[in-house]
């Protein structure tokens, strides 16, 4: 078992742990700060895979502005544990079960799936999650859909506006 | 010669639709002219064709095709022949006496009723015209159907009293419960033979398999039995009193009733062949005959007393087809018409002086205020009851010759029959006719006489009564005197030669002869010494008496077994089956789905907890259906 | 590493975030979730672009194999943000109107 | 042309007819529209070749606008023609609000009938098919009685199943046409195998069977007769009944020949049963309208199973007896829509003696019912006994069932008779007076078309030759 | 191409309007003028003239489907716009911002419509889905606008997030973003590749997140509440123009990926279809409210569209285009009928007919067509869609069932026609009906009509 391995599982148990602290912890703030370790964890993740480019967007978009927002949001509407009224135990309960159906059934389709078994994903090496790599692919291949997000940000830009501003 | 034969039922449509449309504006006195006097025009036409057939037989007019398809062709053709023209002669002879009676007897109706009155007779003339004459079994189907619609229209001729007209309803609902029979048979006759005409259908003959030829033949006597009041379907003839007195009279004698008789006359050869069938008919006649007779001899109302012998005279004349005396059962139509119709004109005569009762036991007496009816009455009275000379003695007794040789118990039981119809027209004559009047002061202030109107042709009915045997004279008297069967001996060629008529010894013959005339004149006697003195009296009838006054319960019998079950189901399937059954299905289909709504509607629950967790189980179920290879169960049960 | 290991990983996390949005009843911790879920599948991406990537080594597609993957997560991410900054507009307006988060609350239109 | 004009006259005109405010201007111009399409429909009855019209529709779809007039079509046609004239004079002085409204709806249900009888292509059929039906609810639901918008409405749905069902059968039949086409020949031509053409029969059947109606798919049809305003009742029961008897010897017997022959035992029994039934609850209806529905039905039952004896004496009888029920139940709903304009009531239970007041009235109806129970010398003779026999000649035992209810049918109308014209007079008829000039006018015409094709029915028995030899020829 | 750009072009020209002036009315004009400019652009497309060239790198696919399909959408928004403009208006401060958006809508409609890889899909239905979030909240005062803003964005949130692990795990089995359909080289081997119980995975979330989109049961459960809570204005146009893009994307979709399913595939969605028709039908009967059984008939009618999905075949293809006109002409005809209306349930329509005869012409012959009877697009419509199912054969009994759930619809359409015409009442409008819109209402009944009899003359188009 190398330093990868040890490292990719450690990630691994710490996003899983943090995910399922996400879903339990009764505080929303304490949920942020949670999922923000999940975050982290991904990008030590993206890091062991050598997605240099993505693991530093993901902390900086996600963990660093989205979270930032969603903690900010949450500041100003002023919940905290006491207020947040908790669902039905059986609702949690069946939202459990299939989830975890969910889960099962697709894992279980993974195991029988023989294309897949002496497949590896390559860690470390390659560099096709290099900045310089991605880039020119954006700017060259993938031009159009980077040009039409551009839509996407001007219709968010314009629909936070409409619902945001006061009349 | 033989376009002349459209004259005939020419002239009485001319009559129906003069009077009808005209009602309102011809007097009274054109109204019965016109009506008399087309039926009288077509007798002219008729006995013109008599002698024309008499000496050059029978001929067929086509006058248009009825129904021609590429399976069969149905002519609109008239056959003049022996039997038809006979017919011919009865009805419109009888008819036309019938009407100038009418004119006089319906008086007092008002105008445009009297007319509507003629319109129906001139019509019930047609179609029995139209049924005689008919060259094939569909034509004579549409006079056939035509005489039930005449006799629906005139029993229920008053049609303020609603009793009168469930009356003329029974008669068609009755009569068209023979009519599928009839309809029934000619469906068969078509299907087998693809002819409905009678020459062809008898010249095929030999195609028909000996069930088919009994199949038709028990359909057809079905019908027969509709139309001729036979059992199990006679019970409307009686309640058919209810319409004017004359039409009785045409119902009975000459038209409607003998047109069962004149069908298996007709049709004589396929009877011939159907020996189970004649064996029916014959059955069904003398039961009919003696059961008519046992009704009959409880009745009051005189008109009933009169129906319920006409009902057991056609027995009688179905005896005799059913043994297979066709000569004899057409020549007992033939006095029958004769003095049945002087019955019930004379009855007619009798109601209309007594100003509409019928009840005889309030009557008595008459014969000193109306002679001529009297006398007229009487002699009609001995031509049914059978004594010789007059002219049912020769009739009836042809027939009942005809049935000993046959099956003696067939002549025994007739007789009995016979007697009984001399015991119950003698009442009725005696409780008529003879002792005291037991009416009202005030009806016998007014009894009188009729006028000429009614009393000449009862004076002409009395005479062909009593002479009208003669042309039937057994071969007994005289050898060849019987006239009529030579007349017809086309018509029955085909059946005799199939069978014989067996003759009986003379001796025997004299001794039937002798001893039923006997027994019929003491019965006469025992009748009219027993009747002579009757008292009204207020006790009613007891034991059998109370059983045969009311006609042996057959209508209740009806009621009970057909009428209300029928009724009951029909109210089952209009309040059960129709409307929670079907319709309930039907509308439960729309329920469902109301309810449906209902229910799916509490699926969207409003909360997005809910919608998201049943997407995310239907695509567990959506995953698990798709691998449904066992390869997810597989790893469940080794998990598991 | 086994390419199974990273794809149980990445279905766990997502199943955890569908279980999230299951269970809470705070609109922003349900979408945080939904956010869970996205990083989810972000990783499960490049862990398949790095697995087309070492398959296609030796091949004419070595050069490009894998990028497109990692291309579409940063689009996922370009996506997400947009979508970040109008849900919570909608949660605040939201909040504005009723001083709730709770989805519960949210059941006007049913039926 | 002529088929063209049958559909175009009373289409246009009947637009027209929308926009016309005044209500007596409404009434004549839809009287002088009828009257001219029946004119139209006279020279096509009397022109030697078969009319035809063909016109390019859709053509990816394999689809021409093409009518067809064949002996039975032009039949039916002359039927719709003569109808309308006689059912605008009959309701003359009926008093409908919104009167040019209801001419039009009135004249787009004559387009859509005509359409019906005339198309020589599925899906043109289908489409007059639906647009009879269009109109129709309107009317009901618009002049209809109490219950009107209920009852019309479950008509509606009804049929509208079963035109459904007809349409996947139309389709089904489309795609396994040799040239992909929905031309009749196409169709007559197609080859299923048993399977499937025994359950396409039945798509086809059902359709055709909620139309006519048949047991046990009637129940629509005494409560929309009912609650329907007299006039449109005519056209219903008159005419659009035929559609689905129409349909079945058009549509049906040609194109599937092995199911309808497989199948005949159970629609003739299905049928015959219907019959007794309908008669039997026709005894015990106390409401003319009524009646008279159940007593349709018990016609069209016999209607029904003589089709599908797949004898040529069944057929023919079938087709004359479309025009003859035409002519009769029209003349019978005439009647009674005069007892309900004149005397506000249907029910026997509160009628009786109108023979006494209205004479005329009473010797009309007569003949009407007579021609109702198929006496001899009226129309409903020949078709009758031409379909008994066929009925016969298929199977003893169904005609004689099937027998049963001319006897019922004697009961009920003569009960309707008597309960109507007979007896005394009641508080309803006290006052009643004779039948106004328009609607004797009406029923005479009505009765001489009854006797006169009762006397002498071989040229409508020449005119359906060639549709029934057409038919019966695959068999 | 060119209905992106101009599009998103547009969209920032709606913008800035709002800047330009402050007069409602003139904004509405503007928009109207750039839906013209957007029509004649795309179809300027069609016939190979473009606004600028764009190498897309095989991104995008313009195939004259998709292009006939944008021409469909630009004039459906172009009708909707006419009728219901003034309505937009009122419904809050930001109508320039409004007309933006439902630019932005057009402009993922139009990537939707041409999108060849999973990406431009996922980009495509973002950038349609985001501006509907803030339409449907677009009456914030209102809190069933609110709320139904929410649900939609929750539930949008969640089903991306669907749609995404799908794209991923056939990204995991096939190594491309591309769509289906030609048969795939393993790059190791060279051989051909099977079928990997990942890629199927992966189209069965795919699926799952598309039926999402087009509201088809059991993932239909926003579709009411959202239609109903939006402004109806809007509604209008999300249950029309944004459906139908989603039924774009769905056929294109999975036309390439039918041979990679199964035989169960067609199990599963004769299941979907059948769940749809019978949710949305039968539920809409017990409705009270008019807008909320038109949310429920949007879903019938999606059951309908689905069809095409099943028929997999040329006629699906012709029929969805037909399907889309029909349906759009029909849905925004009621729509703007039923915003008119001051009481949305179905009594607040009782003699309509009296009051305002054109309104309830026009909407009887909508709802007759949404009914699918004959002489109505609406019936053409159906028919092609059991047609291609009947053409695609062995699935006959799905079609009866649907012919079944279609006479149920006519109960809840032609209850609104009973409303209008049968009933006496006093059906109130929101002031006076102006002559133009009514004008313009008879011109889409026109148009219905029209189509109904010769729907050649849509599908000609598509041929040219």
């Amino acid at each position: 078992m190398g330093i990868i391995q040890i490292l990719f599982f450690l990630l691994s148990a710490l996003a899983i742990f943090s995910a399922i602290m996400v879903l339990v912890s009764r505080n929303p703030v304490h949920s942020v700060l949670w999922l923000i370790v999940v975050f982290f964890a991904i990008s030590g993740h993206y890091i062991l895979l050598n997605a240099q480019f993505l693991a530093i967007v993901n902390l900086i978009v996600y963990a660093g502005a989205i979270m930032v927002l969603f903690l900010f949001v949450i500041m100003l509407m002023n919940l905290n544990a006491e207020t947040e009224p908790q669902k039905h135990m059986w609702m949690k309960l069946a939202g459990a079960i299939s989830g975890g159906c969910f889960l099962l059934v697709l894992v279980s389709l993974v195991r029988q799936a023989s294309d897949l078994s002496d497949k590896n994903a390559l860690m470390k090496d390659g560099n096709v999650g290099l900045i310089k790599n991605l880039g020119k692919a954006l700017f060259s291949d993938y031009v159009v859909p980077f040009e039409i997000s551009s839509v996407l940000f001007l219709s968010a830009m314009v629909g936070a506006i409409v619902i945001g501003k006061k009349d | 010669m033989s376009k002349l034969v459209y004259l005939v039922p020419l002239f009485p449509l001319l009559g129906f639709l003069i009077n009808g449309l005209g009602r309102k504006s011809l007097s009274k006195t054109a109204i019965s002219t016109i009506g008399t006097g087309t039926i009288l025009a077509s007798f002219v036409v008729s006995l013109v064709l008599f002698f024309d057939v008499k000496s050059n037989g029978g001929s067929v007019a086509v006058l248009f095709d009825f129904i021609n398809t590429d399976s069969f062709t149905i002519p609109f053709a008239f056959q003049v022949d022996q039997l038809s023209s006979l017919f011919l002669l009865i009805i419109t002879g009888i008819g036309s006496l019938i009407h100038l009676y009418s004119a006089a007897y319906m008086q007092e109706e008002e105008p445009q009723h009297y007319g509507r009155y003629f319109a129906y007779l001139n019509l019930f003339v047609f179609s029995m015209l139209l049924l005689v004459l008919g060259a094939n079994y569909v034509i004579m189907f549409i006079g056939w159907e035509g005489v039930g619609l005449c006799s629906y229209l005139l029993i229920g001729f008053w049609f303020k009293n609603n009793d009168y007209n469930y009356a003329a309803k029974k008669a068609f609902v009755m009569n068209r419960i023979g009519d599928l029979g009839f309809l029934l048979a000619v469906f068969w006759i078509l299907y087998k033979l693809g002819t409905a005409t009678y020459g062809d259908v008898f010249a095929g003959v030999s195609k028909l398999s000996s069930f088919d030829i009994t199949a038709i033949t028990t359909l057809l006597f079905i019908g027969a039995m509709g139309k001729s009041a036979q059992i199990p379907l006679y019970t409307w003839l009686p309640d058919a009193m209810a319409g004017p007195t004359p039409v009785s009279a045409l119902i009975h004698a000459a038209t409607m009733v003998t047109a069962g008789i004149y069908m298996i006359a007709r049709s004589n050869l396929l009877y011939t062949l159907a020996p189970y069938t004649q064996t029916l008919v014959a059955i069904t006649g003398l039961a009919t005959a003696i059961f008519a007779a046992t009704i009959a001899l409880k009745q009051n109302d005189i008109k009933k007393v009169l129906a319920y012998s006409t009902v057991s005279q056609l027995g009688y004349m179905f005896l005799g087809l059913g043994v297979g005396a066709y000569t004899g059962a057409v020549f007992h139509v033939m006095t029958h018409a004769f003095f049945k119709a002087l019955l019930f004109l004379g009855a007619g005569s009798v109601i209309h002086a007594m100003h509409h009762e019928q009840d005889i036991r309030k009557m008595g007496g008459l014969k000193k205020y109306m002679p001529i009816t009297h006398i007229t009455f009487l002699l009609a009275c001995l031509a049914i009851a059978g004594i010789p000379p007059f002219s049912g003695f020769f009739s009836k007794d042809e027939i009942l010759t005809a049935a000993f040789a046959k099956n003696p118990v067939y002549y025994y039981i007739g007789v009995g029959g016979a007697l009984m119809t001399a015991f119950y027209m003698f009442r009725l004559y005696t409780l008529t006719f003879l002792g005291n009047f037991r009416g009202t002061q005030e009806q016998e202030h007014h009894v009188h006489e009729s006028p000429w109107q009614m009393t000449v042709p009862l004076i002409i009915l009395a005479v062909l009564s009593v002479v009208g045997g003669f042309v039937g004279i057994p071969e007994l008297f005289a050898k060849d005197a019987h006239s009529l069967e030579h007349f017809l001996a086309p018509i029955f060629e085909g059946s005799a030669k199939l069978a014989a008529q067996p003759h009986l010894a003379p001796a025997q013959e004299y001794a039937m002869m002798g001893g039923s005339t006997i027994a019929i004149a003491l019965m006469i006697w025992f009748a009219v010494s027993r009747y002579r003195k009757y008292q009204l009296t207020e006790q009613t009838d007891t034991g059998l008496s109370k059983v045969l006054e009311q006609k042996w319960y057959v209508d209740e019998l009806y009621n009970a077994v057909f009428v209300n079950p029928l009724n009951a189901l029909a109210g089952f399937f209009k309040n059960i089956v129709e409307k929670s059954g079907i319709d309930g299905l039907v509308n439960s289909v729309g329920k469902l789905v109301g309810y449906g709504s209902r229910q799916l509607r509490l699926l969207q629950s409003g909360q997005v907890g809910n919608y998201i967790l049943i997407m995310v189980l239907a695509m567990v179920v959506f995953i698990l259906v798709w691998f449904n290879d066992s390869t997810i169960m597989h790893f469940f049960s080794k998990i598991f | 590493m086994p390419i199974q290991y990273y794809i149980y990983l990445c279905l766990t996390l997502f199943s955890i975030g569908i279980i999230g949005v299951l269970t809470r009843r705070n609109a922003i911790i349900v979408f945080m979730c939904v956010e869970l879920m996205l990083n989810a599948v972000n990783l499960l991406l490049v862990a398949f672009s790095k697995m087309h990537y070492g398959l296609a080594i030796g091949t004419p597609q070595e050069a490009t194999a894998g990028l497109d993957a990692q291309i579409f997560v940063f689009f996922i991410m370009v996506v997400a943000a947009a979508e970040v900054s109008v849900g919570l507009a909608i949660i605040v307006m939201m909040y504005r109107n009723t001083h709730s988060v709770d989805i519960n609350f949210l059941n006007r239109l049913k039926n | 042309m002529t088929p063209v004009l049958l559909i175009l006259i009373p289409l246009l005109t009947g637009l027209v007819t929308f926009f016309i405010k005044e209500p007596k201007a409404a009434k004549n111009w839809a009287l002088l529209s009828a009257v001219i399409t029946l004119a139209v429909a006279l020279t096509a009855i009397f022109s030697k070749e078969q009319p035809g019209f063909d016109a390019t529709w859709l053509p990816d779809l394999g689809s021409r606008f093409t009518l067809l007039a064949d002996g039975m079509g032009r039949m039916l046609c002359l039927l719709t023609a003569v109808s309308f004239p006689l059912i605008f004079v009959a309701v003359y002085k009926n008093d409908y609000k919104h009167t040019g409204s209801f001419y039009a709806l009135m004249l787009l249900s004559q387009a859509g009938l005509m359409g019906v009888f005339l198309a020589a292509d599925a899906l043109v059929f289908y489409f007059f098919w639906e647009l009879a039906l269009i109109p129709v609810y309107f009317l009901c639901s618009l002049w209809g009685g109490e219950k009107r918008i209920a009852v019309t409405f479950k008509f509606f749905i009804y049929t509208f199943i079963g035109s459904l069902l007809m349409l996947v059968g139309i389709l089904f039949v489309y795609f396994h046409t040799k040239d992909h086409s929905f031309a009749l020949q196409s169709f007559y031509q197609v080859v299923l195998s048993a399977k499937q053409e025994s359950f396409i029969f039945w798509l086809f059947f059902i359709a055709f069977a909620i139309k006519m109606p048949i047991f046990p798919f009637h129940t629509w049809q005494p409560d929309t007769y009912e609650q329907s305003p007299t006039a449109t009742t005519m056209v219903m029961s008159g005419i659009m009944v035929k559609m689905g008897i129409f349909a079945v010897i058009r549509w049906l017997l040609p194109i599937f020949p092995h199911a309808s022959a497989e199948c005949a035992n159970v629609i003739i029994i299905l049928s015959v049963t219907g019959m007794i039934y309908a008669s039997l609850i026709a005894i015990r209806q106390d409401d003319i309208k009524r009646l008279v529905a159940y007593s349709s039905i018990a016609h069209i039952g016999l209607m029904c199973a003589a089709m599908f004896t797949h004898n040529k004496t069944g057929l023919e009888g079938v087709m004359i007896q479309m025009f003859n029920h035409g002519v009769n139940v029209i003349g019978l709903w005439i009647v009674a829509d005069v007892i309900e304009q004149k005397l506000g009531t249907r029910k026997f239970s509160e009628l009786g003696g109108l023979a006494q007041k209205a004479p005329v009235l009473a010797i009309l109806l007569v003949v009407m019912c007579l021609a109702n129970i198929a006496l001899p010398l009226t129309n409903s003779f020949v078709g009758e006994f031409l379909m008994f026999n066929g009925l016969f000649q298929y199977n003893i035992w169904m005609a004689v069932a099937a027998g049963i209810s001319i006897i019922l049918a004697a009961v009920y109308t003569l009960n309707m008779i008597q309960k109507i014209l007979y007896g005394n007079t009641v508080a309803a008829t006290e006052q009643a007076t004779e039948i106004s000039g328009n609607v004797q006018v009406v029923l005479v015409i009505l009765a001489v078309l009854v006797i006169v094709l009762g006397v002498y029915p071989q040229p409508m028995i020449d005119l359906t030759k060639d549709t029934v030899n057409a038919v019966l020829m695959n068999h | 191409m060119n209905a992106i750009i101009l599009s998103a072009l547009l969209g920032v020209v709606m913008m800035f309007s709002g800047i330009v002036t402050k007069n409602r009315t003139a904004i509405t004009y503007i928009a109207i003028a750039g839906l013209i400019v957007l029509l004649l652009g795309n179809v300027l497309n069609t016939y190979g003239v473009f606004v600028l060239h764009i190498d897309t790198h095989s991104m995008l696919n313009f195939e004259k489907f998709g292009l006939f399909f944008n021409s469909i959408a630009i004039a459906a928004t172009l009708i909707y716009v006419v009728l219901s403009g003034r309505d937009i208006e009122k419904v809050g401060v930001n109508v320039a911002e409004y007309y933006a958006l439902i630019f932005f809508v057009l402009c993922g409609v139009s990537i939707l419509s041409s999108f060849s890889g999973l990406l431009m899909l996922f980009l495509g239905i973002e950038i349609m889905s985001i501006p509907l979030y803030i339409l449907t909240g677009a009456d914030k005062r209102n809190l069933k606008s609110n709320e139904a803003s929410l649900k939609y964005f929750l539930m949008g949130a969640f089903s991306t997030g669907i749609m995404l692990m799908g794209i991923a795990l056939i990204y995991g089995a096939t190594g491309s973003f591309g769509l289906g359909g030609t048969v795939r080289i393993t790059a190791a081997t060279g051989l051909p590749m099977h079928t990997s119980f990942l890629e199927v995975a992966g189209l069965l979330l795919l699926f799952v997140s598309m039926c999402f989109k087009v509201s088809a049961a059991p993932f239909h459960f926003w579709t009411p509440d959202v239609y109903d809570g939006a402004p109806s204005v809007f509604t209008s146009f999300m249950a029309t123009i944004v459906k139908a893009a989603g039924f774009i994307a769905f056929v294109r979709l999975f036309d390439a990926h039918t041979e990679v399913l199964g035989p169960t595939w067609k199990l599963l969605l004769a299941f979907v279809i059948i769940a749809t028709l019978l949710i949305g039908n039968v539920t809409a009967v017990f409705q009270q409210s008019i807008k909320r059984m038109l949310a429920y008939s949007s879903i019938a009618q999606a059951g309908f569209m689905l069809f095409a999905l099943y028929g997999g075949n040329d006629l699906a293809k012709e029929g969805i285009l037909l399907y889309t006109v029909a349906y759009s002409l029909a849905t925004i005809g009621i729509f703007a009928v039923l915003i008119k209306m001051k009481d949305y349930t179905f009594d607040g329509f009782n003699g309509l007919a009296q009051k305002e005869p054109v309104l309830a012409f026009t909407s009887t012959i909508c709802l007759l067509s949404l009914a699918g009877i004959p002489l109505t697009a609406g019936f053409f419509a159906k028919y092609y869609m059991l047609a291609s199912v009947v053409d695609a054969g062995g699935s006959l009994w799905l079609v009866i069932v649907a012919v079944f759930f279609a006479a149920i619809s006519v109960y809840y359409y032609f209850r609104v026609i009973q409303a209008m015409y049968f009933k006496e009442g006093e059906a109130a409008t929101n002031g006076v009906i102006s002559q133009g819109f009514k004008t313009g209402l008879l011109i889409v009944a026109g148009l219905i009509l029209l189509f109904g009899v010769f729907p050649s003359l849509v599908l000609n188009a598509f041929y040219f």
